[in-house]
């Protein structure tokens, strides 16, 4: 399955761990801040509804 | 019924909450598809052995970044003009994604020089004008984190977009009458216009459309996030008062 | 305009800061890079232009604070908003006290300290020249930033990080123009870029740090 | 010569504090405003003095008529009173400052750097800027702090003299000033809710 | 005491200043450095141990003022003068504050920074220890110098001009402990003399600083 | 425990501003300091604060028992209202805050940051401060200046109850605070000649 990538092997998969990385912590903190600030909207608008 | 409706939150809201999961899904699908296509199913290039592979990531991640930059300034510039909130925190919201994209093309970009170029980093042109504009993200970030008042941030962050971005400009001629480089020297068999077989080519435009979508979908949940936080200031404020 | 101006260099004599100080921390700058890379003067001479051009612009960039925060900090800057004067006019005229406190006595002094360093002898005339065209434009942007920052406790290093990325083609051209004369090449072509950023940046910028200036003090 | 104000409403920090506030002062009258604290009074008076934009309504006045005074005077340290008065009479193009200097007693002290000067003394400086600058509208937040009774008294010749002249003035203060003037209350104009600022900014709140 | 730290932690980070700036100019003046010098890769690595250390000194310098000259403005100094606490434990807490806010970050930035200079691969455990060693030093000599100028507006830049000579000595064992460990050397004697330095400093300078700051209040 | 002055000269720049001032204050009693602006209420304040040294004569008071609050009053602006007075409670090793909140009536605005306050909400911060330091003998410069009249009683309040558990309070101000107190004017004591700081410094005179 894994395809022989010789003797870069170090550098494609560092350049893809890294890259996935990075996605992942952009996409995660943008999902945790809409969770966090939806959270405390609702929580506003709760008491502001009664 | 104008564009420019979208500008109200209500709106905004209504039709992002729509399309954001389109985007999400089809961004996530291009991605996984683009990434295993390219990874798995193209061969090494003759001369740069398998390091062709960064490309999928490299490139896709460095157009954004430069891209992310203009979206900023036509929304800044949107803001300064008709002073349409959305517009002033969707620059607000896309700036962090910039700066992830051009740490991807940093990195990348980095790990591939040390087997192609013998050296992590050169002083060459392309490199170092994407080093500044990894700066101008991180000043323009800095500046709206330090100022209290919502739409003061905005307007100072938009004219220094804008200056910025003249400034950006300046630097990229600079830096290329300053050093010729190694980017795209010889030792790249790679050159889009010609050399770019399509095996190489086609695995490439969906990684392209993958980062685009993500960047959208990404975008979207953040302005989402920034209204709300808005929203929640504006209330609780009033709660204050009452 | 006048009175902005003589007010604005009497301050910088008066608070014992002004002209002494940023040519202090130039030579202390000077000063301190054999300590750091070490005392060879073939290499000291071969970064010489470039450290001299590094260190004018980081004691510049040291008393960019100086050109607002004072003012803002106690409301002389609401007072002048008041007052019958442009503006652009008193970013403009802050720049020019800057410039004249701070860079022009860097220009004065770069030959003196390129003798610490090593510089060829080819270079001075480039390199006093360079100072001469790019020091201006310094006071400029970094007036620019100070209007951006001037309402941020402790903004210093905020300001730093703002103006630097935007001094980076000054900085480029000026010591390349510094380089090529020390090494005896021609340096006609960055020394025009250099006055051509100069002169751009002393019209136009003005307009963005007066309009800077205005949200900031509202 | 009148400042009029018209169903204005003022916002500090992005939220409505005061709203739907008219008056209108004519030449020769002074209008003193009260109101408890953090009710707004020294954001409607910024607002006047054209530092910070209403949020709605209009403030009517002769274009660069109005000369404002707070807390923070603008006073250098390092200058003297004479140099800092000088300075302040060159902007606004009047030159002279030996009336201005008289009127707060500050001969004595005129060459004295403004750093070395006690809190109320620092204020007389403050208050013969407005003097030096020969605006006919004098905008003042609470203008008496640390004045001794003399002082105050110079202070309401000053203002007695500059209104006779048919000028204007606008005083915030807590304390009672003993000008013959009219005393506005703008208690009851806290704003109810905070406004957006405009309409795009409906569907924040 | 603990409630001092932890107040100063909160304000660098509040303030939208303290960790992330002194860091952000520490990597403009790398990225500065060969726009000044030139891009030739062998001289960058040549001069970069030298570099590093003198950006991660001007970083430093730059945020020094925010140690004590916010806190004298608003008139907490003078509280805390007359608060329960030694005016010695009141300055080695602001050092400690400043070191963690400014001189921890560079310290694990500065292999990354490294990079951009193409410092040799040996260099860098050499360069991390030494500026581990080192900043304290800078922080508790910083703090000296801000309790030095704590009265006198904008002394930003005297603050430097006062301040630069104290750091030479930190400053040259440091960068040759750096160097020695880039060009494949020994380092043990300057580590030694560096890490000397620093315990000497924060055992003693504390009570110069405190007396400074007494005077300077009264 | 008491506050006792004696034949006490205070300098400020070096130049003596008041001399042979003596007097003393027992616990339970306040004492309000007047005098004309520039005659050295500051200074003197400031001296028996332990800020600066006097330049002749003694003050003799319990030692760290004097809490100091003048014009500026150590707020942080980007620490919020609570935040700012735990520090000081933790520092004076006081612990507890609420008291000084209400006391100040400040607990709607406890969460937000001090820097977005009116002028005479954070006069009342200061103010709180001084009820979390604990300490006996209060020595206060101008405490009313921005405050309206409800904060004024309230300020009253404070004093009083500090005074009814044997504090003491030395007060410099301007105007009528409605206390019940022995009141000091020091205008007889303005310094005739400068003085020299120490007997070195006399033959420069
Ligand atoms: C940190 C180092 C690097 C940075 C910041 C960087 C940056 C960039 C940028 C900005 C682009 C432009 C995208 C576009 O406009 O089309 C690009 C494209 C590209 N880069 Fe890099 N790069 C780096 C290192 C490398 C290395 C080491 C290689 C390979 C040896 C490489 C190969 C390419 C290729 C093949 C493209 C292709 C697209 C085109 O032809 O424009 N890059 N890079
Ligand atoms: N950034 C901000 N965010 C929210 N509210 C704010 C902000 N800044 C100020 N405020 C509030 O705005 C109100 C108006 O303040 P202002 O200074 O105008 O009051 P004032 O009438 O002058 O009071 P004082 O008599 O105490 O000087 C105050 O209640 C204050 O707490
Ligand atoms: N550096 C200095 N050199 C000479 N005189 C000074 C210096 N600093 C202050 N003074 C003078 O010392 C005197 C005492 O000032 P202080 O601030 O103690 O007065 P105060 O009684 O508090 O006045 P106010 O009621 O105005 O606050 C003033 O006359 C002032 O002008
Ligand atoms: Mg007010
Ligand atoms: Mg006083």
């Amino acid at each position: 399955m894994m395809p022989d990538l010789g003797k870069y092997a170090d550098a494609v998969l560092g350049a893809y761990a890294a890259s996935i990385v990075l996605l992942i912590a952009i996409v995660a903190l943008s999902i945790w801040q809409a969770r966090r600030t939806k959270a405390a909207l609702d929580d506003v608008e709760k008491r502001r509804n009664g | 019924m104008s564009l420019w409706e979208y500008a109200n939150p209500v709106k905004f809201m209504a039709l992002s909450g729509r399309i954001l999961p389109w985007a999400a899904w089809l961004s996530g699908i291009c991605l996984v598809v683009g990434l295993i296509w390219g990874f798995f199913f193209t061969p090494d290039d003759f001369r740069q052995g398998s390091t062709v592979k960064i490309i999928y990531l490299h490139v896709p991640s460095a157009l954004m970044a430069i891209n992310i930059w203009m979206m900023m300034l036509v929304t800044s510039l949107v803001w300064i003009i008709r002073r349409h909130h959305v517009s002033a925190l969707a620059a607000k919201a896309a700036a962090p994604i910039g700066v992830a994209m051009t740490l991807i093309a940093l990195i990348t970009g980095a790990i591939w020089g040390q087997p192609m170029w013998g050296t992590w980093w050169a002083w060459d042109p392309r490199l170092t004008s994407f080093l500044i504009l990894f700066l101008f993200y991180l000043g323009y970030i800095a500046l709206w984190a330090a100022i209290e008042d919502n739409d003061t941030a905005a307007d100072l962050t938009s004219i220094l977009c804008l200056v910025g971005s003249v400034f950006a400009v300046l630097s990229r001629y600079a830096v290329n009458f300053w050093n010729q480089g190694l980017h795209q020297g010889a030792s790249l068999s790679l050159d889009k216009e010609k050399n770019v077989a399509d095996v190489f080519y086609f695995p490439l435009l969906v990684c392209i459309a993958g980062f685009v979508l993500l960047f959208i979908a990404l975008v979207l949940l953040r302005t989402r996030t920034e209204i709300r936080a808005r929203r929640a200031s504006a209330l609780l404020a009033r709660e204050r008062m009452a | 305009m006048k009175a902005l101006l003589v007010r604005d260099l009497r301050l910088a004599i008066r608070a014992g800061g002004g002209f002494g100080l940023g040519l202090a921390f130039f030579l202390i700058v000077t000063v301190l890079v054999p300590f750091g890379v070490g005392p060879q003067s073939a290499l000291l001479s071969t970064i010489a232009p470039g450290i001299l051009w590094l260190g004018a612009l980081l004691a510049c960039l040291l008393s960019l604070d100086r050109i607002l925060a004072l003012d803002w900090e106690d409301g002389t800057l609401d007072l002048l908003a008041c007052a019958p004067l442009p503006m652009e006019a008193a970013v403009s005229v802050k720049a020019l006290a800057h410039w004249l406190t701070t860079g022009l006595p860097l220009v004065i002094a770069a030959p003196l300290f390129a003798l610490l360093l090593n510089l060829p002898s080819a270079g001075y005339a480039p390199l006093v020249l360079s100072l001469l065209l790019g020091t201006p434009a310094l006071s400029v942007i970094g007036t620019f930033g100070a209007a951006l920052t001037v309402g941020i406790k402790r903004g210093g290093l905020l300001l730093s990080l703002l103006v630097l990325p935007l001094y980076v083609p000054t900085l480029i051209y000026g010591a390349e123009a510094a380089r090529r004369g020390a090494a005896g090449l021609d340096t006609s072509t960055p020394l025009i870029m250099l006055a051509g950023i100069t002169f751009g940046v002393i019209a136009l910028l003005p307009f963005a740090s007066a309009a800077v200036l205005r949200v900031n003090i509202r | 010569m009148q400042l009029a104000v018209d169903t204005l409403s003022v916002a500090r920090g992005g939220i409505a504090v005061l709203e739907g506030l008219s008056f209108r002062v004519e030449a020769g009258k002074a209008l003193i405003l009260r109101g408890p604290n953090g009710i707004g009074k020294t954001t409607l008076l910024r607002s006047i003095a054209g530092l910070q934009p209403p949020l709605n309504g209009t403030i009517d006045a002769p274009e660069d008529s109005i000369a404002y005074a707070a807390h923070s005077d603008g006073i250098k340290h390092v200058l003297t009173v004479r140099e800092n008065l000088e300075f302040w009479a060159e902007v606004f193009g009047t030159g002279d400052i030996t009336s201005a200097l008289h009127a707060f007693a500050l001969e004595p002290l005129a060459s004295r750097p403004a750093g070395a000067l006690s809190a109320g003394q620092k204020r007389r400086l403050g208050l013969a800027r407005l003097l030096v600058s020969a605006r006919p509208i004098w905008v003042l937040d609470e203008p008496t702090v640390s004045l001794d009774v003399d002082a105050v008294a110079m202070f309401a010749d000053a203002i007695g003299s500059h209104l006779s002249s048919g000028g204007i003035a606008l005083i915030a203060t807590h304390i009672d000033l003993g000008l013959d003037a009219d005393i506005l209350d703008v208690a009851p104009f806290k704003a109810r809710a905070p406004l957006a600022r405009d309409d795009a900014m409906e569907g924040f709140l």
